[in-house]
Order: C-alpha cells, then structure tokens, then sequence
C-alpha cells in the first residue's frame, strides 16, 4: 500500500453509476402513511400547525407542521432527524413550501413535541389553516437563492423573507386570516418560484440599462443567443466589433441578456430594488388562477431588514385581512371592491408605471380598461 | 462554540434576531459545526466554506450586490445537468469559496424522508461540501449549497452509494438543470391526502424514472418542468409553474355524506361559507339536505375543501392537462391552459408519457433556442399543437372562442 | 345666350363653396324637442315601436319607429316626408340603427300612422325595447355595402340582411326578447359597423389566399404599403420583379392586402362565406363591454337567401331567448353558463378553429382557459 | 308603372318576398320612378343607373362575387375626402353604372331632419345621382350611392346651395372619408333622452364645426372617428366604433325619487330586476325606500334603466373619455380604454379639443402610415400617451395593473 492508495476516500474509487433515480417514495412513508395510503377519509384541524388525519380504516394521524428557513445547515437537517426519531417513528417529510411535517400517532405527544422544536430548532409550529372555518394561516414564503448563491439577483432573497417573517410571525403560528394567502419572492425577474401567481409576491427589479463591456463580451458570450435573449430588442449585434450594441430607450433592465452574457452585468447598487406584486392566485377554488399585478413599482434594497419593503407587504396583508370576507383571496377581494379601492385602502400609488406596455405580453390589452365603468 | 472565531458581519447580525428562524444562524452554525467536527478528526474536504460565504454575503449586504459569477460548464460524468456552477468575484479575498456550485438532487416524490436518508445526505454532504443545503429547491430538489469543482463527483458517488457508504435505506441520483427535463414534483396526494384524484406520488416518481435519460442531458431548446397535483387546489402550483401541469380531477358527481353535512351545519354557517361561496350557484341547502347541481359545478373544490368529512371528488377520477405554465421571460408569465380537459385516472400515466414524448419530439424539432414549449404552441397555434398530442380541440380549452375571423383554412390550400 | 350656356345647370356655375360644415341641429328639430331640450322627465314604451316622453314642463312627445332597410330610394324618402309632413309637423329622424322615427303630439295619431306607414311604406313599427319591463324588441341589424356597392366583399349585406329580418321579423314588431340584442353584419373583415361587438354578427370571410396578377400589381400597387398591410406578415416585395410573393401558409386570407391593391384578388364564390359571431356587447348596463367571439368559422354563401346562415343566427336568438334570464345579453348569459353549454345548447360545433391563433390580436393569450375548472 | 321595363333579375326577385321591407323593391322603384320622371320631363342626369345596379346585382348573386372596383382617386373641388370612387369590371356590360362613386354627406348631428332638408336632397339626387340613398351609412352620413365623376362637382355644388337652389333650410356639406376626421355623430342626447349627461348634439356639431379641414382634407396617418354618447349605455356604439369616444358620466350620486321607486314597485319585481342585477350590490330595497351605495356604485345605468321615473344620473355630470376602439385590422379589434376618467360637462368640449389636437400632432409625428391611434398608443405605451394628452395615470384607466414588472424608467437613464 502506497501512501497516496491510502488517501483515496471510497466516493473516489467506486464506480461511476447514473440513472438509476430518486429513492422510491413508498420506502420513505411512516407505516401508517403506507398502511392508509390513498384511503384517507378526512383530516380536521387541531389547532395552528396541527392537522388530524383520519383514514377510512380509523387510524389516525396528527401531522405537526413548523415553519423552516428553508437553507439549513446540515447540523440543524440532524437536529430534525433526532426528532422526528424521538416522535415520529424515524420519518418526517418537507412541504411544498419548505415546512417541516412529523407524523404523531399520539396527540399527547403534540405539545411536547412542539415545545422540543421550539426550544431545539427555533422552528415555530403553524403555517396551516382551517377551511371549515375560513380561518388561515400565514405560511412560508417560498424564495429564492438572492446574493447567498446567485449571480444574477436585484435583491437578496432570505435576508427579505426573514425579515418579512419575523414582522409577521403571529399571522404564521396563529389562524387570524380570512383566506389563504400565499407569499412569494423571486430576486430576479426570472422569477424562480412562483411570483408570478401569488397572493403577495416581491420581485428584484433592475432600474439601470446593463453595462456593456466589449471585451468581456468578446472572450465569454454568444452574440447571436444573447441579442435573442432580449425580449425588447434592445440588442444588436455588432459584427465588426463583435460585441453587442444597446438601445437605451429600448432597455426594460430585464436582465435576460446578463443571464445569457456575463459581459454585460445589470446590477447597480443604488437603483436596484424590489418591486410588489399582489393578487396572483393559483388554485381553482371560487376564482379562476390569476397572474399577480405589479402595485409597487419599486422600493430600495435596504439591507440588512428592508424596512420600506417589510412594512409594504405587511400594510397591504393587513389591509386585505381587515376588509376582505371570509375566504377571499386577494385576487377575489379587489375582484369585488375595484382596483380603485385597492389602491385607495392600501394608501398605495397607482402611476403610469403600473399600466402593462410590455408588448411581448399578450396580456397587455386585456388590462387596459375597456368600459366607463368604474368607482370614484 | 466558543473556539471558533467567524468573521465579523455587522448587517448579517441583524438577521438573527426576531423570531422567525434564522438563515444566518444556520450558516454560522455550519462555519462553526463544521470547523469542530474537523477539529474533532473528522474528514472535511472544504472546511471555511460556510464562513467564506459569511464574509462574502456580508460585503453583498454592504454594497448591495451580488459577488457571484456566471458559473461556466461544470458537470459530473454521464451527466450533463444537476450542477449549477457558481464562482465568487472576490477570488482573492476569499479564496474558500471561489468554488461555490450547486447539486441538485432528486428528491422523494412528496418529499417524504426517513431520517436515516437524510442523516447520510448530511454526512456525505459534510465531508464533501459546505455543509449548508436548501429543503428544498423551488423546483423541489434537496439543494446542496457550494462545493469545488473537484467535490462533484466523489459526492455524486457518495449519493450514488449512499446506501453502501453511508447506512441511507436508498441512494439517491441528481437532479435536473439547463435545458433539460426539470425534477418532477407532486403533492402529497394520496399519502396524506383525501382529495387525490389520482396517485400523484406513482406519476411523478414513473415520469422521474422513464424519463431518467431526459432528465440527466439536456438537450431540448429549453428547460421543461412536469408537476403532479392531486385536485384543483394545485398545492404544488403547477398550473402556474411547470410546462406540464397535471391536475387531478373528476366528471361524475360530488360524493355527498348528508349526515355529516348535517354535523357542519351546527358549527358553520353552510349558507354564507358554501353556497354564496360557489362560483356558479351549483349548490342549496335547506337545512336538512344539502343538493348539488352537477352539471352545474366546474369542480373548483370550495365546498369540498370546507366540508372534507361531508364532501368528496366523485368516482370517475382523473386529471386535466395544463400546458405551457411559465414564468415572464421571454413572451410574458403564463399559466398554463387546457391542453386535455380529462383523462381517467388508470390511463393517465401512459397517456401522459404518449404525450410527453409527442410533444418533446416536435418541440425539440420545431423550438427556438430557450423557447418554453407554451411559447412555441403560441406562435405554432394550438391547431399544430392538437394535432401533435392525437387530441380534438374542446371548449373547455378555451375562456371564449377567438375574437377574429382571421382562421387558417390549411386544408382548403393546395 | 348661345344654346350651351342655357345648358349649364345652376349647380355648374355658382362658386365652389367649402367648409361650411352640417346644417345646425337646432334647425332640425321639431318644435317640442327644441323647447324640452335637455329636460326631458322620463319615457315610457306605450306599445312596441312606441316610445312616450314626458318633458319637465310637461309636454308629452310620442316617438313612433318604424324598421327600414337603410337603403332607400328617394321616392321613398319623399314619401317619408310626406308621413312626416302629415303626422309629425314636417319633422323626423333616423336613429343610430338606421331606424325612422316620426314624432306625435297626438296620441289619437300613433294607430293611424302606424297603419299608414305600413300600407305605404311597408316599414313595420317595432325596434323598440321595455327595459321596465325587461321585455325587448329586436331591432335593425347594422349593415354594410356588400355586393351593392363595396369591392371587397366576401359576401352580399343587405340580401342577408333582409332574409335574417324577414324570419325574424316578429321579434321586431313585439317584444318577445329577455334582453338587448344587437345584430350586425359586415361583408368583409373590415367590419364596418360593430360587428366586433355585437350580440350576434355575421362577417363575410375569405378562405382562399389572394391571387397576384404581377401585371396588374406592377401597374397599380404601391408595393411597400401593401407589404405592410398583411398583419401576418406573409407578403414579401420582390424588388427584381416588381410585384409581391405570398408565403401561403401564413396567410389566413384576410383580405387586407387586397383592399390596398388591386393587383391580388381575393374573392372566390365557392369558399368566401359568412363567419358568424356572438356574444359581444357595448353598453356599461350590468356587465362591461364585450368583444364578439367567432362560433361559427363558416357557413356557404348561398345567395339570394342565404338559408344557413339565416337558420344559424335564429338558432342561436331563440336558443337564448329561451334560457337566459330577464336583462341578461348573450355575454352575459354565456357568462353565467359557461360556453360549454352555450355550444351543447345551440347544437353548434366547437372546433380547433375556434381558438384564437391571431397573434397580432393581444388577446389571444387572455382566451385560454388557465384552470382546471369547467362543466361537463 | 308598367311602362318601364326591368331587367330580369329572378334571384333578386327572391329578395322582394317576406315581411321585411325589401332593399331590392327601392331599387327597382328608382329605376321606375326616376325614368318616368325623366319621361315626364324633369332633369335626370344618369338615367338606368338603378337598372345597372340591378343587373350588376343579379350577376353577382349568381356568381356569388363583387363586380366592383377599386376606385382610383376621385374627389370634388377643394376637398379630399368624401367621395368613395368605384367602378365596375362590367364596363361592356352594364355602362351605365361603371362609374358608380358613392358620396358621404354629413347628416346633421343625431340624424334629426325636416322634410323639407330631405326632400332637397332628393330632387339633387334625383338629378344628379342614382336615386339611391343610404339612411344613413354606418358611420352616420348620408349616403348617396352611385354616380359619375363628372356629377361629383355639380353634385357637391347643389349640396352646398341645396337652401338657394333647392329650398332646403340649410345646405350640406360632404362628410369625411380616407385618412382624415371622419364625420363625428351623436346619440340624440338631450333632444330625446332624459339621460344625457352632457349635450351630445352640440359636442357633435362643434368637433364637425371647429376640425372642418381635418374633416375635408386626409392628411392623417390614417382615419380618426369621434362619437358622442350621452350616457353609459352608449347608443351610438362609440367605445366599439370610434377611436375618440365620449362616453356621458357622472360623478356624484344617482338621483333618487323615492315616490316613484314605489310606484315602480307595484309593477315590477325591484328586488329581482334592480336589485340582483346591479353588477356591485350597490343597491338595496327594504320594500320602502331604495338605497344605493354611491362609493360602491360603477355609474353602469341598468337601475336608471329599469325605472327612468324615479331614478336619475347625479348632478355633477361630464364625460369619460375612450380613446382607440377600432375594427380588426391590424392589430386586432379593440374597445376603446379609458384614457380620462371624468371631465365635467362645462369643460368638455374645450378640454377634448385641446386633447384632440394633441393627440393627432403626436399621431402625425409619430403614426405609421394606417395605424390607428389606438394602436400608436399601444406601440408606444400609455406613458407616453398620457403626457401627449396632459393626463396623469389613473387606476380607473386599466382593468388591472400590469402583471410584469418590466418597466421603463426613462428618468432615471441619463
Ligand atoms: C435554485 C432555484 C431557486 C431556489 O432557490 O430554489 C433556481 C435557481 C436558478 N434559476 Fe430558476 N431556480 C429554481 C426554480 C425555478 C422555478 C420554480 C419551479 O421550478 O417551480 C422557476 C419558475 C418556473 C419556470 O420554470 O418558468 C424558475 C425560473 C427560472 C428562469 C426563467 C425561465 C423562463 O422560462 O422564464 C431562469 C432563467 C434561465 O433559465 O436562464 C432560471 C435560472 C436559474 C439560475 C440557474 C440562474 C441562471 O440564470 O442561470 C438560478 C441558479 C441559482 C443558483 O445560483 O443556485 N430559473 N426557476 C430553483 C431550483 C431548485 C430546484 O431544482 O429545486
Ligand atoms: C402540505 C401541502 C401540500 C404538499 O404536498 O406539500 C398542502 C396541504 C394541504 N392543502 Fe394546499 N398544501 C400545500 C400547498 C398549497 C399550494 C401551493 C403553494 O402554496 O405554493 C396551494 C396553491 C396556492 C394558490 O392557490 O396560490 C394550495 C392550495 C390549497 C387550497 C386552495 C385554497 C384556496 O382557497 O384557494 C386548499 C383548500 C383549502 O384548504 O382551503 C388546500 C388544502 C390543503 C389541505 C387541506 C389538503 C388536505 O386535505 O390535506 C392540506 C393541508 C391544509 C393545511 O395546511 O392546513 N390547499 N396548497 C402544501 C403546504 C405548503 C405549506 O407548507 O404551507
Ligand atoms: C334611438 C337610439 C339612439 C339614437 O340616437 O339613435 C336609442 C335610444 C334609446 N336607447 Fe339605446 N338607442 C339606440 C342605440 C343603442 C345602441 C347602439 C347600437 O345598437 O348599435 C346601444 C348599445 C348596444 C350594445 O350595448 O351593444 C344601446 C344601448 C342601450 C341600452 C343598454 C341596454 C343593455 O342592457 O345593455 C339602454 C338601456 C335600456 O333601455 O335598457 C338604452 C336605452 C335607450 C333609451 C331607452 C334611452 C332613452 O331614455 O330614451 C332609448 C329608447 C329605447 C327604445 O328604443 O325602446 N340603449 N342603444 C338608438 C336606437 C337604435 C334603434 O333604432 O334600435
Ligand atoms: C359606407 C360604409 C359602410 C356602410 O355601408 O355603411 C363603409 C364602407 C367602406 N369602408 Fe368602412 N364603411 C363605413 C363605416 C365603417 C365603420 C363603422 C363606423 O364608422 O362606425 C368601421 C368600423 C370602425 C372603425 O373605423 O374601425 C369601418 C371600418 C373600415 C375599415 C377598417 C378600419 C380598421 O382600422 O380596421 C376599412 C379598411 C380601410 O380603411 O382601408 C374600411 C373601408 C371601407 C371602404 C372604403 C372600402 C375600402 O377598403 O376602401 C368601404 C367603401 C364601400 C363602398 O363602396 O361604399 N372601413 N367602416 C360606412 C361609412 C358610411 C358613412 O360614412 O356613414
Ligand atoms: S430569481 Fe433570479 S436571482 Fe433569484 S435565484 Fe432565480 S435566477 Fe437567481
Ligand atoms: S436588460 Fe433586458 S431589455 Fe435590456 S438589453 Fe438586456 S435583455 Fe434587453
Ligand atoms: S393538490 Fe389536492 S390532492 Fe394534492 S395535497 Fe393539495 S388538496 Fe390534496
Ligand atoms: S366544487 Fe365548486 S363549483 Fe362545484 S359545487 Fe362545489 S363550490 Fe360549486
Ligand atoms: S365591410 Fe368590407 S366589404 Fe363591406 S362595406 Fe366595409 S369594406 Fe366593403
Ligand atoms: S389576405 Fe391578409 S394575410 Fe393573406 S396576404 Fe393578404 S394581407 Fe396577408
Ligand atoms: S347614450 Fe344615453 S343619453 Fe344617449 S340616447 Fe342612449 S341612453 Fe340616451
Ligand atoms: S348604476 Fe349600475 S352600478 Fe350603479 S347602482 Fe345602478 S345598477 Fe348598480
């Protein structure tokens, strides 16, 4: 044995397999998931973050759900693992909305189990809601990567949504909303989440043209695939000197042609910003699934709490919670009371700026008010 | 922790306090976690890169900005997707994680773990990476947050064997990236759930492994995303945010349990909560029996979402095809739209697989480069898109019939 | 005086004269209207076709209708003037669907006139509508040049026009409808009236892609401008040859090109036809205003009654007249039970040609149904 | 009338049937009346041109195609539209009609007349042209349809002196066509109505008064069009059919006589024809009084159309303002869209010409050639528009904010 065989971890000597996929769901479902699986009867909500699963054979089940920062540290994963060892037979499960779920099949073992997480992870339980009597909960807000591991972010994702939580933490760990409510940020506009249909969605905005320079252009980008990428035509190609050519007045600040061409960076400290959309909706419960509507054009990047932004979200959640009816959602909400009321309660500004002139768009004219119908 | 000294972050510090936890916490602890498990003889083969990612997202917090770079080509053997590649411009200053790539790895279908699996995701991933993760990517992926160029494939192998080497009950594969097919999801469906109207676990996890091929090489126009949700409430929003949505549904008649209706009825108010409620005044309630007028509802899942014990999808299951949700870039934000109003819930996996592999076949021959497959129906027609899935145009794929007389009569062309 | 001076006319010889502009209305009106000006009270529907008003000061004025076919021979008018001149002080109007109305002082007056009407002019009473009531009448249809007089044409107007009114000419003269319903047709797709947003309109349609006679397109085309004209952009100039090259798979026969040159007929008997379209609506009452949709891609053009086209439109009111609710126009009405049934109703066939492909038309995108929730 | 002999027209025959009065008996009768009135002695310049249309017609029926023409440039004195010049591609044929030019004449405004202004008219016509009309075309002149370019000239000339020459009260004056300002119309507004919310007719006249070279002499971009509705219901289709379209409104509360609520009361069913259909539940009825929720209110007009006795537009009236409606070509058909919300009545005509004249310099400038204004405005987005027009933006211009965030910030792009 040389020294250097020594050194060799297995991972470096095993042999290359593909293909083979994901673990097959059934190994990884608590035996009374499996045991009921496809035979649930119904579930009732216990209180916040506490929902008891009934199947048609009588087992029940009490699914525990707490509220994560969704980028965890490996050592916080073992952490959960300890407990749902302790209390959920070694299994738990992730929502689509980053919340931690442990299976109970003892509802006294609920509120110790709460008050261990608690205590352990700092994790609160909630983020549910009870249908049956129109009382919601606030969940997670599903984000992004922002400028923990992006390169093409207008605005940091976790810092926002920790921020935005903490301010509006009770509305998670408790029922007080009228409807669901989805929050959502993206910090670009690619918009890796689903920002564009969400209840209240927080989008990083570019307010500054890219930054052309020529030689990085050169050496690192496809000209064709580049100008291609621009949904304006802002770009041309610019053959002889084999860079690309913008025109500003084109120029939205997308920031499509920077992902495509790290030659041409957009970002800008100073203008760069997160803009608010409201009333975006997915499901097909009452009313049909909406794209949300840009009602903030922009507020600064504010870091490390974005105040401007916290209290924004926060002012038009709280105005929504007040005056809506049961069950509706925000899409469903300014649906009955008018755009015009909407901007009015929320004391928010409606500018030439939030009139659609996105030709590529092919909602663009649907939007623009085809009536003489409206409120004062 | 005491022994571990990190880098000062001032503005990062802000964000450990309030109640909700703590992204910083949980990096710090990692910087700290890992540097004592290294201390502690553990093999660690990037320590520092939880506290260069401190130091690197602290000067994002001053000058706000990004210091992250395009990430250029990097990959694992035999694949050509799961790995987002990812350097810091601040190379000099810190050095640890000039390296900071992403895995993408194929979740459970439904997110559902054994710690077990979990805990050799975690060792693996501390001897081999940052020690940081995301549960979970926005497309779902477990995200494996930072490594160096030469980590990817010993911790690609690590997974690979992650039952062998690391006591894991399975191993686990990488996910997708670029343009190729996007990790499907699914909803918890059928086991958790009594809305499913179809085994959403079974369909993504069939999808995931016919389609291993397509997920693993990109080699489409662009990147194409298949969600499974069990009844229209979407919870894993596909309508919105995958190519192909696939939404459970039915065509026969609400299952009505009038007794525990009834039992509703003495802790809600079934009239203000249920009937104004539903979208097309499908449903009374006198106070005894509560009626539904089927032809009537267009399945929206309000009154079965209030009253779960009374209410239930009917018996002839299956699901609706959307097609072509996306996010804005380049023609605009779409929701996906009808593409199949119904298909019966045995049949659906194969019918969908038909279809998917029609579609990626003309999309692959037809699509511009990163032209989502909504984009290229658009500009093609949903005509041209009918006749690719074997399917006759319906009402129900449609708000309102066209505006326009300007109709192509290819037909009648010679 | 030589002989050709006594034969120039006096119209050849005063002084061109220009820009003097319409008569003053006020010289227009009958006396009672200009007294009551702008302080009308209320109206009242006496009986179809017989509309009463009430002034402030008092004074009553009937307003008696009577359908026209629009084109009239000035024989015809004179006798109208005579009626006039009889009944109504020498002063009348047309209303804005081409409708006569005769004013009355007398209410002794309104058989008579009626009676007289009808034997002389053969113009029933009716177009009128109850909106206390909610009992409507239907009136005139809209309607363009067609064979008459237009060189664009894809069909007749007024043939089909007087064949719809003819099988329809009950609802006319009685109100037997739940609501307004506004019909329109137009013999090109230039659609020349409202046929883009009427209940229900017939719009004459091409089929086959133009024919270009280069010659002719040489001598009498201004090439870039009916290049530009093609909304789908299927025409290219061949500079070399002077004339234009049609991509036929991008043309959908629209016939625009044509009306810019021409050199590029498009007309062809046996497949230019009649679309028909429903569901738009203009008014703000209850419901905002509508676009029309497309129900029915073609129907043959089968003069001089044109029995398919005319059967198809009264398939469609009386389907709806049928199961709409009172005041509910047929936007509104499809609205509430969803165009599913409006199509298993009418027995009309959904097909592929139905959803919208235009893509210069921004609200192709608007029209797909983005939910999973609809009727069976 | 024996004595004039018809062509043999047996699919127009077929057109003389039925109850509705027949367009093909007035052109048979003018063929008849206008030869026997030239046999009886009077001035016919183009005798048999109804005849020719007859013949044209049946041909066309039978072929099932137009035998019209374009019409090259033909036009009267001074003037540059007004006149739509056709020929016949049956020259050989039927001589008689192969010139057959249509002439616009505008109406007086809300189509009010007296006799003796129409039966001049007719003795012009009578002379001069076809002895065939349109009451009215479609966008609201009087059509006289079918003579020769040489009677243009003399045609305008009796029009112009129709009060000196043929005894009418006033003379006329040709209407627009081409790329100009089309002739303008109005609902009968005040004359009639007791809805209207500002003076339509007057509107009318002044716009046709003050933008009489507009009118006359294309020199646009392409066609603009003004209408003039005195209320909501909008009764001469201006939000559909006019690029400028003034839509009356108020902005206070409907007025309210309590008295006559209840006298409707005892004939109709409030709750269901007023209350129900009000589109915001602005409305409520308690049997006795009627209440409306004018903040909740949109100013739709079905309750004042229901019971015009009792219920009436508030008393701060004025108008909104639709810019863009237009018919499909080419970028689709639209409804116009809010471009001012409200303008109070006293201002209205003075505020929309000011609008007006901004708006078609900007068009001039900036308008390609046959682009609607409206679709100007949506090439170059409302922004810009709303500066043309010295409005600032208004929530109530849209249906919806955007749903992009891909906007321009001009200012801030040195
Ligand atoms: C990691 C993740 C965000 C997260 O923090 O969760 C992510 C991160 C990135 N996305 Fe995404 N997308 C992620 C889910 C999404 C989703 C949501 C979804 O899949 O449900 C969307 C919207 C849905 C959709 O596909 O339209 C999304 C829409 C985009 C787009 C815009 C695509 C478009 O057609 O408009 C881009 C741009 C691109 O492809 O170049 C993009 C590009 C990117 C890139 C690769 C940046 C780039 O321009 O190359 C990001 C890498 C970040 C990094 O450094 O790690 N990402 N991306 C998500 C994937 C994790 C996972 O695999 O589980
Ligand atoms: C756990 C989860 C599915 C999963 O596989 O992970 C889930 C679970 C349930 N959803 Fe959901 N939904 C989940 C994401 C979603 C999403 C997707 C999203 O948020 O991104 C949606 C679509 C959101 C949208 O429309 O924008 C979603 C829209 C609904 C609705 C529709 C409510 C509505 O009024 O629009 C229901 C019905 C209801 O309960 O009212 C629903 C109902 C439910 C029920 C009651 C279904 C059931 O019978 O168990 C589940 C628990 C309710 C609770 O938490 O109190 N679920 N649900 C997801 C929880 C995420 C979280 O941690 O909070
Ligand atoms: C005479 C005329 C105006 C004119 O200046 O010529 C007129 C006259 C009246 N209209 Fe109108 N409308 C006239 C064309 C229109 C049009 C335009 C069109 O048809 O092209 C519309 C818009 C149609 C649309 O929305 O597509 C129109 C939509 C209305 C409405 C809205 C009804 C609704 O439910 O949508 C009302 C209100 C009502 O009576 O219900 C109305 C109400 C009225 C009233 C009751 C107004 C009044 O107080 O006098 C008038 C007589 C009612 C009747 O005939 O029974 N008028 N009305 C037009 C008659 C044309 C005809 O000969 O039939
Ligand atoms: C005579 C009339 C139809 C009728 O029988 O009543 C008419 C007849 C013609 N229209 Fe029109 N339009 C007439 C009202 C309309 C209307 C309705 C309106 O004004 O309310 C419209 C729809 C509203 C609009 O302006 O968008 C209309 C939209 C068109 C268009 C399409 C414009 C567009 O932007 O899409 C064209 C095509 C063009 O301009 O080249 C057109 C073109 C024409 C031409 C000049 C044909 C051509 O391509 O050159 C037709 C001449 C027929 C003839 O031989 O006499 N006509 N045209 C109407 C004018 C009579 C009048 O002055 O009172
Ligand atoms: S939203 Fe943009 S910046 Fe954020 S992770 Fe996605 S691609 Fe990166
Ligand atoms: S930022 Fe967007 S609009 Fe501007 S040049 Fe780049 S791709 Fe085009
Ligand atoms: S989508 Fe339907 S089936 Fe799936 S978890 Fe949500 S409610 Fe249950
Ligand atoms: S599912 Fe929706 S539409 Fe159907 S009856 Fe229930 S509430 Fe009404
Ligand atoms: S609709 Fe077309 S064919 Fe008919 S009159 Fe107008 S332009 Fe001519
Ligand atoms: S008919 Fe229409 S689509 Fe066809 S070439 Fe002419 S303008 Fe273009
Ligand atoms: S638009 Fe209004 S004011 Fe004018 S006639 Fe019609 S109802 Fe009367
Ligand atoms: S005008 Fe229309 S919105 Fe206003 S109260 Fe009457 S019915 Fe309701």
């Amino acid at each position: 044995m040389v020294a250097q065989e020594v050194e060799k971890e297995p991972e470096e000597t095993v042999e290359v397999k593909t293909d083979f996929g994901p673990p097959h769901y059934e190994i990884m479902l608590h035996p009374i998931i499996k045991k009921n699986y496809g035979k649930w009867k119904y579930h009732e909500v216990v209180r916040p973050g506490v929902i008891k699963r009934v199947a048609e054979s009588g087992d029940v089940l009490y699914v525990v759900r707490f509220g994560s920062p969704r980028l965890l540290s490996i050592y916080t994963v073992r952490d959960i693992c300890d407990i749902a060892d302790k209390y959920s037979d070694g299994y738990l499960r992730f929502t689509s909305r980053n919340n931690v779920e442990f299976f109970l099949t003892d509802p006294d073992k609920i509120e110790p189990l709460i008050k261990e997480v608690q205590e352990k992870l700092g994790f609160p339980c909630g983020g549910t809601w009870d249908a049956t009597k129109g009382e919601y909960g606030l969940t997670n807000i599903v984000h992004t990567q922002g400028w923990v591991h992006c390169h093409t972010p207008a605005t940091d994702a976790s810092g926002i949504v920790k921020s935005v939580m903490d301010e509006l933490y009770d509305y998670f760990t408790d029922h007080k909303l009228p409807a669901l409510c989805r929050i959502s940020l993206a910090c670009c506009a690619n918009m890796c989440g689903a920002v564009h249909a969400s209840d209240i969605s927080m989008v990083g905005v570019h307010r500054k043209i890219p930054r052309i320079d020529d030689d990085a252009v050169r050496r690192t980008c496809e000209i064709p695939s580049t100008v291609a990428a621009c949904p304006t035509g802002a770009l041309k190609p610019d053959m002889k000197r084999k860079t690309v050519i913008l025109d500003k007045d084109k120029c939205m600040y997308c920031g499509n042609c920077y992902t495509m061409c790290p030659g041409m960076p957009i970002f800008n400290p100073e203008n760069d910003g997160v803009a608010i959309l409201v009333g975006g909706k997915i499901s097909d419960a009452r009313y049909p699934p909406q794209l949300s509507k840009v009602v903030v054009p922009w507020l600064p990047n504010n870091p490390p709490r974005w105040p401007e932004v916290v209290q924004t979200v926060k002012k038009i959640l709280e105005t929504w919670a007040t005056h809506a009816e049961k069950y509706e959602r925000i899409a469903e909400w300014v649906h009955r009371i008018g755009w015009e009321r909407f901007f009015e309660l929320t004391g928010l500004e409606f500018t030439e700026k939030l009139i659609d002139d996105y030709k590529r768009t092919p909602y663009i004219y649907a939007s623009y008010r085809a009536s003489a119908a409206f409120r004062w | 922790m005491a022994d571990v000294e990190l880098p000062e972050t001032p503005l990062l510090d802000e964000l450990e306090k309030g109640p909700w936890p703590s992204f910083i916490k949980e990096i710090k602890r990692a910087a700290i976690e890992q540097e004592k498990a290294m201390k502690a003889g553990k093999k660690i083969k990037l320590p520092g890169a939880a506290k260069g990612l401190l130091k690197v997202l602290e000067l994002a917090y001053e000058e706000k900005r990004t210091h992250w770079k395009h990430g250029g080509i990097v990959s694992v053997i035999g694949y050509g997707g799961g790995v987002i590649g990812r350097y810091c411009d601040l190379e000099d200053k810190v050095p640890e994680v000039w390296h900071f790539h992403t895995m993408r790895i194929n979740m459970p279908a439904g997110w559902f773990y054994q710690t077990k699996a979990l805990r050799a995701i975690c060792d693996a991933w501390e001897k081999w990476g940052s020690g940081l993760t995301n549960f979970h990517g926005s497309t779902g992926d477990i995200i494996l947050l930072g490594t160096r160029t030469e980590y990817l494939q010993p911790m690609t192998n690590a997974l690979a064997y992650l039952d062998k080497l690391y006591g894991s009950p399975a191993p686990f594969d990488i996910g997708g990236s670029g343009s190729d097919l996007r990790t499907p999801s699914a909803c918890m469906g059928p086991a958790l759930c009594e809305f499913a109207c179809y085994d959403t676990l079974k369909a993504c996890y069939e999808f995931t492994m016919r389609y291993q091929n397509e997920l693993h090489r990109p080699m489409w126009p662009y990147k194409f995303k298949i969600k499974c949700s069990g009844c229209p409430n979407d919870c894993v929003a596909a309508k919105a945010r995958s190519d192909f949505a696939i939404i459970g549904t039915w065509k026969d008649e609400i299952q009505i349990d009038q007794e525990a209706v009834r039992e509703y009825a003495k802790v809600i108010d079934i009239e203000k909560q249920v009937v104004k409620k539903c979208p097309t005044g499908a449903i009374s309630w006198d106070g005894k029996e509560l009626k539904i007028d089927n032809r009537e509802c267009i399945r929206c899942m309000h009154c079965i979402n209030v009253m779960p014990k009374a209410l239930k999808p009917g018996k002839e299951r299956g699901a609706t095809i959307l097609i072509g949700g996306k996010a804005p870039f380049v023609d605009g934000a779409i929701i996906g739209w009808v593409a199949v109003p119904f298909i019966p819930a045995d049949e659906l996996i194969e019918k969908c697989c038909e279809m998917l592999e029609a579609i990626w076949e003309w999309w692959d021959e037809e699509g511009k480069f990163r032209e989502r497959v909504g984009e290229l129906i658009w500009r093609k027609g949903m005509d041209e898109f009918l006749k690719v899935i074997g399917q006759k145009a319906d009402v129900r794929m449609v708000y309102a019939p066209r505006n326009n007389p300007f109709i192509f009569w290819r037909e009648l062309q010679e």
